[in-house]
């Protein structure tokens, strides 16, 4: 197991990298919801804005 | 012939309802792609005989690139049909594609970085490719700026959209230009992309981490593009209806 | 109803004038050219030769700024004081009146930038023989700036402090015309064949000028609503 | 020729989150002044810059002599004349200088013709010194010689009497009524009425929303 | 009456305040220092040698450039805008209130372009060791320009389009700067003694703090007139 | 507190070339109003600007409380809120951020009492939009709560009710009346005059040269 974590001597790359990514791939998901929940809570603001006289 | 279907799929309701049906058809096996081939390329492929277990890294560098590319031209293809048929989903496409096209420029420099460092002993050299997707990452910054810099969403849209064609033209003639330029001034030849000669077990987990990818690029985008049309189409009866359920 | 080429006259001599009345402005590009490119021989060695290999270099990005903030100018005035709302309230074809506007850029920053360029190469050591090859690449060279700025400026236009993404933008898309303009003056210095980067930089100027008037209108229509 | 005239329908604008004009609807032809009023954010701004087309509503026309205004909208420019809250002047031009690069654009007009306009709308005085130097009135006249000069037959002023003496603004008055004897449109926002005869003129009043 | 220093925190805290609202303008200064570092390895050649060869002149001339645009727009739109017709107005030092100035565009532009130095440096085949003394030459560099650009910016307010002069003003007096600054990054980069320079930068500095904000000051409010 | 007092004497004022102010005196102690009116050009814009100091007087002298304006400038100008042509406003913050930063400078203030005065000058409803989403009368309106917030003894305003509606000129006389009542003074130039009451009101008329 720690072989395979050692990366053939490759650790200081392959980790960072593989880190790097799934880090973005993350906060690519969160930060899409994110825009939608924003957006939705934008609209919702604006209908209870209308809806006062 | 019937353009009735093209108003119809580009009809904001349309539209929200079908990528908000569609996300979970793409997110899952997106997921599901990006594990298996990941585990078939940090396990089961066997080490390149040159570049030992640093190889690994192709599995999340080159799909990386791929998208980073092709969301750019998702990008200005959106961008066109939106100021050519004055289509507001489309924009709103554009709109969604510039972030996640820009993270993942981020990924492939980042990843390339890392990658060049063992095998070339250096993180950054100024080869064609790597150059190509240095402006790129310019261009997506420019086009993000120019969105946010126009508070109308409207003609943030038109706008930008501009740009993002004018880009398009752009990108190929960096690339040629960029590999001309670098022809002539002989580089380093430790600098150049072997490209690997590849086998089976190495290229079966990279196909699937291409798909994975593009899968999960396509949920991303679903799940943008349905907060982009809800801000183009606040006014509209529909949203109320929606956001309030 | 005055014809078209009346109209054109009229928006770049009123550019002409307004550049001659304001003197700073007439010189402003040549000189942030010249003394860019004398800032560098003094940040780096005084060595001809050194000098010589970055010539080109020097010369391609100070002629690239130079350019570029005289466009900034050139659109952001006509835009603040409502001359540009003015132009697409004229009845006139927009795009025309900008490539006028274009005309006088280049008339006010790329020719005088072009006609400049053998003092600073002359600084930079390269030898007289490469002159008339580095004018032409210069002037050619720029024509096609001009045309990329426009459409920038024309899209940073609504933006206060566009100034950042001015740069932001065209700097990307110019990469292409410095890379051959560095390479054609590279070429005209060691004496050898420039046909080549110079037909790219021509056919980037006709891309330019039948796209970039077309892009600029549409540009600034947008940012004027 | 026939007479001209000006319609918009039910217009709604937004700037930003706001719904500006809710509604907005009015016509005017030729020989008549439309008198915009309102409360300060009432969008009189807001419906003459969707008048000229700066601004796109959201839905509802606007119609030039029956025509969309957006359908030639080059043909419909040539004929208005505009002037917003800013004069569009260049502070380095000469008065002179300034209307005849700006005016030049839309007709050919010569040096005699710029310093009659200059004279009527009293710049005539300093139409020879860069605009720099002229104070705030002395530039919104050289900016209405402008309006003069345009030759169009629709005319949409912002506050054009803004920064003008009492002389000033019964000049503005003046030039109304001329426009419209000579069988042309009128609109200007305005908070203090001009001095305009009633018949033949229409009121729009804007209600904050 | 609030104290001199509640003041300054206000005319910082409302520059910072309105950059981080206008995002594009806070990283201004950084995309251009990155593209016109980016720019001259495309117009040379991408050799790692001849890079390193003029790392500290690209270095110098990106962040002199970039410092000075960021100080134009800082004071342009305060004139424009009355601001600082108020702030002559407001009862209180004019150049302590400039200073206070100055010192935003510093934590606007000089700081994060020291912060960025590596990494561009890194891209000019500069090596890792050489990036503290970067960071620091940088660092010191930048509030010497920061001061002399306040000066000028002051001095060329009146002027319509003062882009020109204030370009004009400031370099030949940035020489120095620019000469000591190119020669501590050579010394960083060479793993040489780095001391001379940057005493003499930070003598720059210090004579700067004490004289440029004074007069800052008097050119502004002649320029007011 | 003794009355304020500010006295002008025989101004002469050049603007370039121009003899623009050709020997004027003036003089307003606390609780009073002066009016500045003239023609366009007439030099009431170069007046206001010679009384805070931003333009020099070729000769003459302008005294506040017996002492020179340019004998301690930073003293007097803790003193005077100026109001110009244009409303000093940053477009990309709030009416309140604007405030909160400019008053801030001259004195600790809180956010309740930026409110109120925006709330008087007719903003409150506007008090958190970014300045650039307003019209010109609603900016005029968040300057003006600027000019009271000051609470400078002495006000100048150069046509201070420009682009305001009606209610907004209305307004502008209120504030004059009550910051007279407090003792200050108030210089405005105006074209229409302001409604303020005759009593411890003066008139100062330029003339064009
Ligand atoms: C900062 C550094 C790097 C950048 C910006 C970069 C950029 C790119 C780009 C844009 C692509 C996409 C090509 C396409 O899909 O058409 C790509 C693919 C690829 N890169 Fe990199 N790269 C970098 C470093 C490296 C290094 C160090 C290696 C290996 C030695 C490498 C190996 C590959 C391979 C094998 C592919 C996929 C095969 C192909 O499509 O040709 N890259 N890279
Ligand atoms: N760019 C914008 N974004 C958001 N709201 C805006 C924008 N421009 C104007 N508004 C708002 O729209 C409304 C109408 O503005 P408009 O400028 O048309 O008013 P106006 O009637 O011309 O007022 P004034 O008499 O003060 O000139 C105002 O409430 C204003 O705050
Ligand atoms: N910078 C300048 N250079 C030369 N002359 C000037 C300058 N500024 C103003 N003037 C002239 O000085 C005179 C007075 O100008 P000022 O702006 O004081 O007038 P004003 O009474 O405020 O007019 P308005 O009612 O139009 O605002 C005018 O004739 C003007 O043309
Ligand atoms: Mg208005
Ligand atoms: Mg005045």
């Amino acid at each position: 197991m720690s072989g395979f974590f050692a990366m053939g001597g490759y650790a200081g790359s392959v980790w960072p990298a593989m880190a790097l990514t799934f880090g973005i791939i993350a906060w690519n998901v969160v930060a899409a919801r994110r825009s939608l929940a924003a957006a939705r809570a934008a609209a919702r603001r604006r209908i209870s804005m209308e809806d006062a006289p | 012939m019937d353009w009735t279907w093209f108003h119809r799929f580009g009809s904001p309701p349309h539209l929200y309802g079908l990528a908000r049906r569609l996300t979970p058809w793409f997110a899952w096996p997106a997921a599901l792609l990006i594990a298996i081939g990941l585990y078939g390329g940090l396990v089961l492929a066997p080490p390149d005989y040159q570049q030992g277990d640093g190889f690994r890294i192709i599995y999340v560098h080159a799909p990386s690139a791929w998208l980073s590319l092709m969301a750019y031209t998702w990008m200005a293809v959106a961008a066109a049909i939106g100021l050519v048929w004055r289509m507001k989903a489309a924009h709103a496409a554009a709109a969604s594609c510039a972030p996640i096209g820009a993270w993942f420029t981020v990924a492939a420099l980042g990843t390339g970085m890392l990658w060049g460092k063992p095998m070339w002993g250096t993180y950054w050299a100024w080869d064609p490719r790597l150059t190509a997707e240095l402006v790129l990452l310019f261009l997506y910054l420019g086009y993000i700026g120019l969105r946010s810099a126009i508070e109308d969403p409207q003609r943030a849209d038109r706008t930008s959209a501009v740009l993002a064609i004018v880009g398009v033209v752009n990108v190929p003639i960096v690339r040629y230009s960029v590999e001309w330029w670098n022809s002539i001034h002989q580089a380093p030849s430790v600098m150049k992309f072997g490209k690997p000669s590849i086998s089976w077990p190495m290229l079966t987990p990279l196909l699937i981490m291409f798909i994975g990818f593009t899968l999960l690029f396509v949920a991303l985008l679903l799940v943008r593009l349905r907060g982009e049309i809800l801000r183009r189409e606040r006014r509209a009866q529909w949203v109320a209806e929606v956001v309030t359920e | 109803m005055s014809g078209v080429w009346h109209c054109a006259q009229l928006v770049i001599g009123r550019d002409l004038r307004l550049a001659f009345r304001n003197r700073a402005q007439l010189l402003h590009p040549l000189l942030f050219f010249g003394i860019v490119t004398t800032l560098f021989p003094l940040a780096l060695s005084p060595e001809p030769s050194r000098l010589r290999d970055v010539a080109p270099g020097v010369l391609w990005v100070g002629a690239l700024l130079a350019s570029l903030l005289a466009i900034e100018f050139l659109f952001r005035e006509d835009a603040q004081d409502g001359t540009l709302e003015q132009y697409a309230l004229s009845g006139r074809s927009l795009t025309w009146l900008l490539f006028a506007k274009t005309v006088s850029h280049w008339l006010l920053s790329g020719l005088p930038l072009a006609l400049a360029s053998p003092v600073v190469a002359y600084g930079l050591a390269v030898s007289p023989g490469a002159m008339p090859g580095i004018v032409a690449s210069v002037a050619l060279g720029t024509i096609a700036l001009s045309l990329l700025g426009a459409v920038s400026a024309g899209l940073t236009l609504g933006i206060k402090r566009g100034g950042a993404l001015l740069s932001l933008l065209t700097l990307p898309l110019a990469v292409p015309l410095l890379i051959f303009g560095a390479q054609a003056t590279a070429r005209a210095i060691a004496g050898a064949d420039m046909s080549a980067p110079m037909y790219f930089l021509a056919a980037c100027a006709v891309l330019g000028i039948t796209l970039a008037p077309l892009a600029a209108a549409a540009a600034v229509r947008i940012s004027l609503e | 020729m026939s007479v001209h005239r000006l319609t918009g329908e039910a217009l709604h604008v937004f700037r930003g989150e706001r719904h500006v004009l809710r509604g907005v609807s009015f016509a005017a032809q030729g020989g008549e002044y439309l008198e915009v009023t309102g409360r300060n954010g009432a969008g009189k701004t807001s419906l003459l810059r969707t008048i000229v087309g700066l601004v796109h509503a959201e839905s509802g026309r606007i119609e030039w002599n029956g025509l969309d205004i957006h359908r030639d909208a080059r043909a419909f420019h040539a004929q208005v004349a505009f002037l917003g809250h800013e004069s569009p002047l260049k502070a380095d031009l000469t008065a002179m200088e300034n209307l005849h690069f700006a005016i030049g654009i839309r007709r050919t007009i010569d040096a005699t013709e710029i310093a009659r306009a200059l004279g009527e709308t009293g710049a005539g005085g300093f139409a020879d010194r860069p605009v720099r130097t002229l104070s705030a009135g002395q530039r919104r006249r050289v900016a209405l010689a402008g309006v003069v000069l345009a030759a169009a037959p629709l005319w949409v002023l912002d506050e054009p009497a803004t920064h003008l003496d009492a002389d000033g603004h019964a000049l503005v008055g003046r030039l109304v009524e001329r426009h419209r004897a000579s069988g042309g449109i009128v609109i200007a926002a305005v908070h203090a009425p001009l001095p305009v005869a009633e018949p033949g003129t229409r009121h729009l009043g804007l209600t904050s929303s």
